[in-house]
């Protein structure tokens, strides 16, 4: 796995970017120089028993690693943990640990890369946009809202991300009308390539549809619940595709994932 | 002069070296968590429960938080016994690790076959009953609900088993005495509590269980409170020592335990909060001691004052 | 268009005007907190248990905090059948109030004299049997521990009493479908749960008890998702209408306990973090109804879906 | 009871005095108006159940009212609600349920009043002492260390209280070395009065023998642990003194108390 850290991280900014979204900068030196893309963290929210918070860890995505020490969490607001996230103050610190799990792999780079991302799921598509630097690849981003669209667009443009961007929108303004999955497979019969996506389940799904008709293979980044982010507990089960006749087989999202080949997991 | 505590535990047939154990289904194989707390330094790791075959585990979600504690379906995945074996005791011996294997079995015969299979090897110090299986024989009710099933499989594991034998109790009981004492006198070296307490939650919004397998097991503070009464009612019925746990999270929630009459304690929940939770408390009650001049850790345990 | 939900919820024999009502011990005679909550616009108020003769408690400390939860071993402290009948019911019955008697006996002959004594009151609605006191007669081991004593104290009550009789089932056994069953089976209308779990904390600067009675009850937020499991779990094993509680502090907890099969709830410790809890909680029900077009909150009840 | 309220209310200061010893203004006017010394208020540090913080509130006495609607508590840090108190930033509200609870009665003012604190158990004493105005009186204050003495003289400088002030301190720096009942037993020889007392149990249990033997009445400021504060819950029991024969009688702190004639309780 390489090494993994615990460490309190001085949060360095933390701002709205749209209702409910915001975007956290932490100098973690050691973190950022061992992460790559479509690892994740585990950020500690709560503190002692009685004096509140959450007790167990949550996971987020890495969005930005840069080689200055920092990193970048990229997350929207869904219930307690990430409510007091979004309260804490520049200066402060949190309790990161880190980098977890396997990431994308892209050192066989094709001729050609999709990058699809649905909704918050940019997160760590952003760094591996920014990783993969000018390898041929297109940007598949699916927006709810227009606004979506506004605050994706700033964000890639802060990276030397140059590939292609295209973008669907559910409102159909400022971008196409509908869900990224349908350019997806236009562009696949085009020009079929790797894909690499992360986003909701369903559109992982359909995804992985995509790929195997297409003949390509993808890497998807999985969520489950999880408690200890180390492999120690089983809790982040995802079922294998292999267990098809004796029963269930499942993977540890934390461990063997949160990236997986989209051919691993049974949809 | 503050010198070097004496930490050790005297079990009987067995000391253990320190009193903070990780518990079983916490701490994987010893090697998940080893980046952060060495398990050899622990008094004892008891590993993930252990079945005769590999498990594959119930379906997802299996946990969820809920206020100070947690609920888990895991469902006993597990590599079962042969590939515990020679796949991942191994590890844990060459690091001179204290081995607790958790068995547990959906037959008598089963208990049986763990235990037997488990005496042979070398290192593993200590057998952990977990009697919380539902005994299909008997209507579906776990084991440990009733002192007869229990005394039932302790008898056959003892029996089978070359190392010291402990139970590992269910709180869920109207009478936790009557089950200790039916383990010991079955045989049983030690017992340990609790484990977790069966609960449940639900997620209103799509109005589905928050658990695919509706019902959990809670652990962590929540139940802090009923794991040291349990553990209060236990050491003070039976002559056996008592390794006591549920919500440990730091050295104080340790030392109530010790003080309540645990010889040792297992830290569960809290190795998710942070890995280095186990090692914390027990560097946390060597402090305690030398800062309270107490030189040998025995003479706190059940030194809680009664009027 | 948003119409008034129904709120009222059937009991068979009774029909309560909504489905919030204050737990035994927690909202003493309905007076001490009526500046915040009037208890007259509650589904009921479940006074603090009752004896025959007026009983002092425990001696102080008598609760202490613990995670997400609370411990008290108040030990009954009440004033006696006769004070409540002439002292605190006038009061209740002039404001109209839905008013639930709890009560406990330390024999079952003590458990029909109280049945009797307030089966003759006007303005008893219903009778709340709490079955957790010691069963001296057997053991010491409370009444609500076993089927059988369970059954014995429903029997007599049910002769003795003119009201509808719910019994409110101990949280701590191994199958509580069992004693639901056999209250159900002697004569119950309805079924409530969960009374506190027995539990302990200790003070480790003093090596003392927490509480001066050692041992105490837990409630608060910690144990509701043990509440649920158990609720869960009765209302699929018995017809009767079961009222579920324990660690209930918002509206989405009360709605929680109804969707997986409560026909009403009971509020406890929230209301000592905030006296008006139980009407917030009434209020955000009637919200949430109005936000999901829920025209009859019955058809929330037990609408959980399971796969 | 007169009128109880549960208010948000703004914390217009909080200052540290000495270590673990703080002092929190806050904007309270219902509350201001409604109150008298030796009454108190529960003040909720918690929020939700996993957002965190403690469940119950915590009971404090009040310890300065004014006719400006503000109200001051005197409180030391403890465990985990006085912690986050302490961390509480001016500007931010709290929620406070009160005034609750039986005060002291001092409409019968005799010729001389002995108002007697130890250590924390000052903070109602202040607020009794500004309301006796400009009555006979004198203050005995008991102290641990000299940095004590000096926050109490502060404190009482700024009521317009111009009795007397006898003062020891448990190191003998600034004060008299000793405990305060030494000079209380010694004014009640030479003239007896009417007693006001807060401060640990051990102290007003030496108060209730010193009143006894003096045959003046004294009344004394007692704690127990509180849940509802309303006398619901029967918690903050305390024996009385009555419960000799048919066996023991207990009576609210919140309710009945928690100011007690000293002869009404059983020591
Ligand atoms: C590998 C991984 C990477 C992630 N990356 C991001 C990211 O970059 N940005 C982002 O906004 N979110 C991300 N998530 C989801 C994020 O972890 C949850 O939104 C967050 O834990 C919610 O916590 P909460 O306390 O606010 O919500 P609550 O609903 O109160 O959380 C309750 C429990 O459910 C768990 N939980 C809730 N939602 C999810 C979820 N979708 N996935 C996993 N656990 C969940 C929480 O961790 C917690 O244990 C990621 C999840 C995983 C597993
Ligand atoms: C009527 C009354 C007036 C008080 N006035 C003051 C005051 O003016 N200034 C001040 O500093 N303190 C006062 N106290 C004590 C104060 O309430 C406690 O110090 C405080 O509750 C401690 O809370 P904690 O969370 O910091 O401590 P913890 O020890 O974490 O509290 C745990 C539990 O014990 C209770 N508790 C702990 N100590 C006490 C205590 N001494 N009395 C009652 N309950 C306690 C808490 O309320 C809580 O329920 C008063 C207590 C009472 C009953
Ligand atoms: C995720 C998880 C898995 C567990 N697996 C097992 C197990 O396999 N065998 C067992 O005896 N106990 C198991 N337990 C129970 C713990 O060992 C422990 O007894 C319980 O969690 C209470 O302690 P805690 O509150 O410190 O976690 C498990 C607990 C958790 C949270
Ligand atoms: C201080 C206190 C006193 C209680 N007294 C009684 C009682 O007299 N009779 C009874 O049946 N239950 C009593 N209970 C139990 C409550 O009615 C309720 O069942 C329990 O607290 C669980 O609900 P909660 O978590 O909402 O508090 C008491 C609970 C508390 C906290
Ligand atoms: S979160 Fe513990 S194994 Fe994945
Ligand atoms: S605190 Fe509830 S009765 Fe006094």
């Amino acid at each position: 796995m390489g090494d993994v850290f615990i460490k309190n991280c001085q949060v360095l900014e933390n701002r709205q970017l749209m209702e409910g979204t915001y975007l956290m900068r932490l100098r973690a030196p050691e973190i950022a120089a061992a992460a790559k893309p479509g690892q994740f963290v585990m950020v500690r929210t709560g503190s002692e028993p009685l004096e509140g918070g959450p007790l167990l860890r949550r996971p987020f995505s890495l969005h930005r690693l840069n080689s200055s020490g920092e990193i970048s969490l990229l997350y929207r607001v869904i219930g307690v943990g990430t409510r007091i996230m979004g309260g804490v103050e520049p200066g402060r610190e949190l309790e990161i640990m880190g980098p977890l799990g396997r990431g994308f792999d892209f050192s066989e780079a094709k001729e050609q890369s999709y990058l699809v991302a649905g909704g918050i799921g940019l997160a760590p598509m952003i760094a591996l946009a920014e990783a993969m630097g000018d390898r041929k690849s297109k940007f598949f981003y699916g927006a709810r809202t227009s606004k979506e669209v506004d605050v994706f667009l700033a964000l890639i443009r802060q990276t030397p991300y140059e590939g292609e961007l295209v973008l669907t929108s559910e409102d159909g303004l400022k971008a196409a009308k509908g869900m990224v999955t349908g350019p997806l497979a236009v562009a696949l019969e085009e020009e079929p390539a790797q894909l690499f996506a992360c986003g909701p389940r369903l559109m992982l799904a359909r995804v992985a549809v995509l790929a195997r008709e297409a003949g390509v293979r993808a890497q998807v980044s999985l969520e489950a619940n999880m408690a200890c982010g180390l492999g120690a507990c089983l809790s982040c089960a995802v079922e294998r595709a292999s267990g098809e006749e004796s029963g269930p087989v499942y993977s540890r999202v934390c461990f063997e994932g949160p990236v997986f080949f989209a051919e691993e997991v049974r949809w | 002069m503050v010198t070097q505590p004496d930490m050790r535990v005297d079990l009987g047939k067995l000391v253990l070296k320190n009193p903070v154990l990780a518990a079983s289904g916490t701490f994987g194989y010893g090697q998940e968590m080893a980046d952060f707390c060495d398990p050899a330094l622990l008094g004892g790791v008891v590993v993930k429960g252990l079945t005769l075959e590999p498990w594959p585990g119930n379906p997802p979600p299996r946990i969820v938080e809920t206020s100070a504690g947690m609920l888990n379906s895991i469902g006993l995945e597990n590599v079962g016994l042969d590939v515990f074996l020679k796949e991942k005791l191994p590890w844990l011996v060459e690091r001179n690790v204290t081995v607790v294997a958790n068995i547990l079995g959906k037959t008598v015969d089963e208990y049986a076959a763990l235990a037997q299979g488990l005496g042979k090897a070398d290192g593993v110090a200590m057998i952990e009953i977990n009697v919380s299986c539902p005994n299909v024989a008997a209507g579906g009710l776990a084991f440990g609900t009733s002192p007869e099933f229990t005394a039932q499989v302790v008898r056959v594991v003892v029996q089978a088993a070359e190392q010291p034998v402990m139970v590992k109790l269910t709180p869920m009981v109207s009478d936790i005495t009557a089950v200790a004492e039916a383990a010991v006198q079955a045989g049983a070296d030690i017992i340990s509590l609790i484990n977790t307490i069966p609960a449940m939650a639900v997620d209103l919004e799509n109005r589905r269980p928050a658990l695919k397998n509706v019902v959990g097991g809670l652990s962590g503070p929540a139940i802090k409170p009923v794991a040291l009464r349990l553990v209060w009612e236990v050491t003070r019925a039976v002559d056996a020592p008592v390794i006591g746990g549920g919500g440990i999270m730091t050295a104080e929630d340790a030392l109530e335990f010790l003080m309540v009459g645990a010889r040792a304690v297992q830290v569960g929940t809290a190795n998710f909060v942070d890995p280095r939770a186990a090692l914390k408390i027990l560097e946390g009650i060597e402090a305690y001691c030398k800062e309270k001049s107490i030189q040998d850790l025995s003479t706190w345990v059940g030194s809680l004052k009664i009027d």
